[in-house]
């Protein structure tokens, strides 16, 4: 029988979000091949409101089963709620809204915003405890205040000590800067934590330029294969990295196919753990075709 | 040492109504254009749900591009309106939140009230800045931009501001989703709100002044107008407008972030420049503005529906339609 | 198609059964006219006439609807955009055309650039412009910003674009009419030293004794229509005048009206400075229309927007009825009774992109305000009026003013100003562009005005009409009011005494 | 009748000379003005190193802003540049990943060439639309925007394209890194570049023409001046010196991603009246321009070094001190 999944994420507006769209775009490809009837429509958008918008339009379309990474979940609750009153299967990924029960969602797959702060602040504790910090924050958003809170109480009671927080908008260039000025600023610094592997890029470069020595290394996040590759190579700058993959939507999507298929209970929450990535462990984690 | 003959001066009359319709109507043809387009892409399209999906969501854009509207007619610009509805969204729902009144009825009407004084307040702050301070209308509101936004990001310490209380949300929530005689009150206050505009704009000295202003600032100050002031108003306007989509905007998602609005400046000087209002001022047509607004979001209601285009490419898209509405309606009034 | 009987030379151009409509509504009808080598053709006619249309139609800027244009004998069609400059064709346009953002050196150049190996030649394109200006006798900075001169001087900076081309044919729209009578002199004399070259130039006036003076034939226009070409030594100016309105014109100027002396004083004016102007006194009574005279740039469009609240004062005081009136604004002015009427239409006086109605009522909207509204009724009602009052035609009701012709936007103008029901009206350059007729009109139209009891300040550099009008004559020199003139003083030899600084009395 | 007397045809000449002078000098005061700020701010600040790292990442909107000086100054507006560098660079990084060409050398300059030529086709493309179709520079050029991004994504499909070849990484590396007699090589290159634009603007026939067309259409039009040739040629210039900020840029991260440039254009404008040239057209000035893009750069710097600015307000403050720069040069010019 005919089935439609809708599925809502994120326009590629960074590289993380790219790793989203491809991945979702990858499993949508299996999942058709997979189930004949399957019909799924992968839809992005690059803010809540336009979001909000494209739930209407899937709907429009006559899913039977939604899945949606939110731009920014609070937001989108009423949306979501609305797809989720007319009976239809309904999957969140990643970013979970203040009331996130099964009144909105019957699936949560989650990525753990909170673990990839605090997964970050204790590798510093441990292997530098008193170490200098500063931190690049990506956009003004929830996720990002998580993984903030999860930094901080992992360093919380240690001899670790954030000496500055900007924001970097998760963008290359943005990162460079504030970096530029973090090392004209503070005439010793440690370690950085910039949260993310693309704003990592231009923290590396600004580090270069400025010729610095004293930095010991930068811990981004999410597994980019560029970064994932320099952990492999044994790059002193990035020793480790902090995984939050992008391919958790796929997740999500073969999970719901499965609930509305086989009929599986799948409902509840499914939290990946924010892997830290090592030298050992690292060719686990590096997919070359990603664009991500 | 003529005085026109009758008829001529009927002919005459007849043709200058021709020209003038055209020119007015162009963005509707193209409106009717996407239409077609859409109907052929995909047959959900046509259906009245969707149709009535896309003008709903529409009315943000389309109500702040009213306003933008007359600051445009009046010669001058406003970039701050996105970041102006975050800011405005943000203190309404932190007031609703602060629950100062127990009565959820009164407090919902209390905020909303706030909510346009505080619209307006930011409106005139933008005007006062562009004429008292003399500075391009450009630069200003960029300047006002970064302030109303950073205001906001600093409210909601980097997060969202929810609305906390469900009673309120409950009591709110037909604001957006509700409807009138099968009507939803969206596309009602569209309506009304450009109704009222049109009239002002037409009908009002006050209109007229707005006209003359953007047509020469120099003829209207020798009008014994008082070109600051319908300059001010015209940003104190487009301040209620963004406070009026802010009252429709809150009960919709129940919550803002520093995300809120963004680029929406954009969207409403594309709508109303789409919509047949020239960007240097003088004469603005409310009606081909929310016309504007329309053709805005079927582009991407169009694309969504449509299920061949690569989503790498959306936005490729939308600027082509944007430049293919434009040359239609060119093409429309040249032959006029 | 006329022959002169000077001689069977071909003519430079010509336009055969030239017509011309603008959508439907015709402007020119089967028009003949053609421009002999080194002759002065004058062309006149009334407002609206079609002369301004004739000379673009003549210079390339529009094409004819029907008809064709010869050039030595050749058919032509003139390339648009002004190319025809390359023929030595070239037209002084009746409103300005010139880029406020440039120096007065690079309009002047503006499109033929003198550069050496690419780079412009600077220092020789400001000699240049400073040689023509001297031979002009303008002293023009020719270093300042276009934005910054007076319309006189902008007119000066046009013809000098004009003459120091190599030109076969120089058309001039009305170029004297924000002219001196020195700078129209240093204007004529140029203009005979080109002709003798051999330089032809079509003339628009509305000045039939500049005709007289200068052309040497005359070819008069009514309503689109070609009525006559004839040699100027055949006519005079009453029978050009004649040709022109088709009728018999009275007198041009009203019988003067005295105030009595111990009539009220309604305006008076104590002690007031400018930026330019110093210490400026004087008073005007009702009924009574007072002069100002004065060489251009001696500041009597300052002093009157000072008057009227549209420039700051930086002393002095205005008193309206008795009463202090505020440096605040003109709009109080206005509220107190107060008319002014700007000499500069096209940047300060119309709404060149709209229509007639929305221009005549921008000043008193108030008026036709009904239940909080505007009431079209009421304002079609008010330009119908209008239309009457002042004369004001217009083949299409609903044409862009900036399309409508340089006198009748005039006459527009003028209506504008008086819908606010003033009592005390300045009036800058009230005639400026206006032909015989309707001159005659708005003189009789400002004595009416000072019988009905009101008061009128006439400022204007046509002496003739200083003198005609007004009872009493101030005239201005840099800045100060140098003299009052009463009764048989108000002659032109001395106006221009103390104009030229020649005599002054002590401030009164 | 008139004469003036010779005495104040000079006093008239003197006055207008001072005048422009302190026009000119404004940014460059509420530059000076920032720097001293700064310096009381960190004294880091005023490090060699400091100010040569602001400058140095100040080159590409100050490149671009003076692209934006000429379509400005002819009246026009170009809002595509920040997509066209994420274009511009991705074909560029591209281009060296396809390895056509073996030597890295050749390879480089192939790249280098090729790039230009894409801006300029990218300018000449923005030029076109607006000029023979007729359309708003401001929406022809959010539509090239649109377009130009959403290329780009597809490309990149949404994620970064880097420059694989870590052998021309370290050729190029110096184009962005590098200096040339202590002066880093992009400083060098604004330099070259503003002294080309000046040039061109002040001292040539076609800037005389750029100016013409932004002062008054009609009155180019009428001088015989070919309108929109102009104004496409400043388009192209546009494309052209966003070409050559690429040049730098690439060389920096050796990636782009669809996010590049994303606001630049508002940068790049910004920077073109802070610099006091003025939107409406007419009369530009390239070496404010560039003052106007150092001050961009300086504040947000400024705001970084300093501690007691929560990261929250940012945006706020900066948003300030732009109305405030302008209010500092208003009143500079308002006393000459
Ligand atoms: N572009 C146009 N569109 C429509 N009507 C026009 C246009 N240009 C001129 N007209 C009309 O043509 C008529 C003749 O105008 P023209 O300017 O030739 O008169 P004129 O003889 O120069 O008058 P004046 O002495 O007042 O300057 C006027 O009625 C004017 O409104
Ligand atoms: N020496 C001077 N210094 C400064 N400004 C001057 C000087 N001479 C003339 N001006 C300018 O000339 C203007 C006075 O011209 P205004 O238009 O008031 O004179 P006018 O007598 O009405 O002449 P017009 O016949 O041109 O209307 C002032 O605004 C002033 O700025
Ligand atoms: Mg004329
Ligand atoms: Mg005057």
């Amino acid at each position: 029988d005919t089935k439609t999944i809708g599925v809502s994420i994120p326009a590629a507006d960074h590289g993380w979000t790219a790793g989203v769209v491809y991945h979702a775009n990858r499993v949508a490809q299996l999942l058709m091949k997979e189930h004949p009837g399957l019909k799924v429509i992968v839809k992005t958008s690059p803010d809540p409101a336009t979001q909000a918008n494209a739930l209407q339009d899937l709907e429009i379309q006559g899913i039977d089963a939604l899945v949606i990474l939110p731009t920014d979940p609070d937001p989108l609750v009423n949306a979501i709620k609305e797809v989720k009153g007319k009976g239809k299967f309904v999957s969140i990924v990643d970013r979970a809204p203040s009331s996130n029960d099964t009144s909105v969602r019957d699936l949560y797959v989650a990525g753990n915003n909170p673990a990839l702060g605090q997964v970050a602040g204790e590798y510093i504790r441990k292997n530098s405890p008193e170490a200098q910090v500063v931190v690049i924050r990506g956009l003004p958003i929830p996720i990002d205040q998580q993984r903030q809170d999860g930094f901080d109480k992992a360093i919380a009671g240690s001899k670790v000590k954030v000496l500055d927080r900007q924001f970097g908008n998760w963008n290359r260039d943005d990162a460079f800067k504030v970096m530029q000025d973090f090392l004209t600023k503070y005439p010793k610094i440690d370690v950085v934590w910039c949260q993310d592997d693309d704003m990592a890029v231009g923290v590396l470069q600004a580090i270069e330029q400025a010729k610095r020595t004293d930095i010991k290394y930068v811990i981004g996040g999410a597994g980019s294969k560029d970064m994932i590759k320099k952990v492999m190579d044994g790059d002193k700058m990035i020793p480790v990295d902090v995984l939050y993959p992008p391919s958790m939507v796929g997740t999500a999507m073969e999970l719901t196919a499965a609930a509305i298929y086989d009929q599986i209970p799948v409902h509840g929450t499914y939290t990946l753990d924010a892997t830290l990535v090592t030298k050992d462990n690292a060719k686990n984690y590096y997919f070359p075709d990603s664009p991500f | 040492m003529s005085i026109n003959s009758g008829s001529e001066g009927a002919t005459i009359r007849r043709r200058s109504w021709r020209d003038v319709d055209l020119r007015a109507v162009a963005p509707f043809a193209a409106l009717a254009l996407l239409i077609v387009i859409g109907a052929l892409v995909n047959p959900n399209f046509i259906s009245i749900t969707n149709l009535a999906n896309v003008a709903t969501r529409s009315a943000f854009i389309a109500i702040i591009a009213v306003g933008a509207t007359f600051v445009i007619s009046s010669g001058d610009l406003d970039l701050s309106v996105g970041s102006m509805v975050a800011f405005v969204a943000s203190l309404m729902i932190l007031f609703m939140n602060s629950g100062v009144i127990a009565d959820p009825g009164l407090m919902l009407a209390a905020a909303m009230v706030l909510t346009v004084v505080i619209g307006s307040l930011c409106g005139l702050a933008n005007g006062l800045i562009t004429t008292v301070g003399r500075i391009e209308p450009f630069i200003a509101t960029l300047g006002t931009m970064g302030i109303y936004r950073g205001l906001t990001t600093w409210l909601s310490q980097g997060g969202a501001i929810t609305l906390r209380s469900s009673e309120l949300q409950g009591l709110y929530r037909p604001a957006y989703f509700g409807s009138v005689f099968g009507l939803p009150v969206p596309i009602l206050v569209i309506l009304i709100v450009t109704a009222i505009a049109a009239f002002i704009l037409y009908r009002t000295r006050y209109g007229r002044h707005v006209t003359a202003v953007g047509s020469s600032r120099d003829v209207a100050r020798y009008s014994g107008i008082a070109v600051n002031r319908v300059r001010t108003i015209a940003f104190i306007i487009q301040g209620l407008c963004v406070a009026i989509a802010v009252l429709l905007y809150v009960p919709r998602l129940g919550s803002t972030s520093a995300t809120t609005g963004i680029l929406w400046e954009l969207q409403a000087i594309t709508a109303v420049v789409v919509g047949g209002t020239a960007l240097k001022g003088g004469a603005g047509r409310v009606w081909g503005t929310i016309c504007g607004a329309f053709i805005l979001e079927l582009v991407g209601n169009i694309m969504l529906l449509s299920n061949f285009i690569s989503e790498y490419l959306i936005g490729a898209i939308q600027g082509s339609i944007i430049i293919i509405a434009m040359l239609v309606q060119r093409s429309l009034t040249r032959k006029a | 198609m006329t022959t002169t009987g000077e001689g069977a030379q071909t003519p430079v151009l010509s336009a055969e059964r030239v017509s011309k409509s603008f959508g439907e509504v015709q402007v020119l009808f089967s028009v003949d006219f053609d421009v002999m080598p080194g002759e002065v053709h004058a062309l006149v006619g009334e407002n609206g006439a079609g002369k301004s249309t004739l000379v673009k139609i003549l210079s390339g800027f529009e094409s004819p609807s029907s008809g064709r244009l010869l050039l030595d004998g050749e058919p032509v069609s003139l390339p648009a955009n002004g190319d025809a400059e390359a023929l030595g064709i070239i037209l002084i346009h009746q409103e300005f055309n010139l880029a406020e953002h440039l120096t007065v050196a690079e309009s002047l150049f503006l499109g033929r650039e003198v550069t050496r190996f690419g780079i412009l030649d600077r220092r020789f394109m400001r000699a240049e412009t400073r040689r023509i200006l001297d031979m002009l006798g303008s002293h023009v900075d020719e270093n300042a910003l276009i934005s910054t001169l007076a319309v006189a001087d902008k007119q000066m900076v046009e013809i000098a674009k004009a003459i120091s081309r190599d030109a076969r044919v120089i058309f001039m729209d009305e170029p004297t009419a924000v002219l001196s009578r020195e700078e129209t002199d240093i204007l004529f004399d140029q203009v005979r030293k080109l002709r003798a070259a051999g330089t032809s130039f079509v003339f628009v006036t509305h000045k039939l004794n500049e005709v007289m003076e200068l052309s040497d034939r005359v070819t008069v226009l009514r309503d689109g229509q070609w009525i006559k070409t004839a040699p100027t030594r055949l006519l005079d100016s009453d029978s050009i005048a004649q040709l022109m309105v088709g009728r018999e014109l009275s007198s041009l100027y009203p019988a003067k009206h005295e105030p009595d002396v111990d009539e009220d004083v309604v305006l008076s004016v104590r002690a007031l400075s400018t930026a330019y102007v110093k210490d400026v006194s004087f008073e005007l009574r009702k009924g009574e229309v007072l002069g100002f005279s004065g060489l251009i740039g001696s500041g009597r469009t300052e002093i009157m927007e000072a008057i009227t609240g549209l420039r700051p004062r930086l002393a002095g005081e205005v008193v309206v009825y008795g009463e202090p009136l505020a440096a605040e604004g003109f709009r109080e002015a206005v509220r107190r009774g107060l008319a002014y009427m700007t000499k500069d239409r096209k940047g300060r006086g119309l709404l060149l992109d709209e229509g007639m109605t929305a221009n005549l009522t921008l000043q008193s909207l108030e008026r036709h305000v009904r239940y909080g509204y505007l009431d079209p009724a009421s304002e079609r009602e008010a330009m119908a009026r209008a239309k009457r009052r002042f004369d004001i035609r217009v083949r299409d009701d609903r044409v862009r003013v900036g399309r409508m012709s340089g006198g009748n936007q005039q006459k527009l103008m003028l209506a504008k100003v008086m819908e606010t029901g003033p009592k005390i009206i300045i009036i800058d350059e009230p005639t400026r562009g206006i032909d015989v007729g309707t001159k005659q009109q708005i003189y009789h139209f400002i004595a009416a005005l000072a019988r009905d009891g009101c008061s009128v300040i006439v400022v204007s550099s046509e002496m003739p009409e200083v003198i005609g009008l007004c009872t009493r004559v101030a005239v201005m020199r840099e800045g100060h009011l140098v003299g009052m003139l009463e009764g048989d003083d108000i002659n032109e030899q001395t106006i221009m005494r103390y104009a030229a600084g020649l005599k002054r009395q002590a401030a009164g």
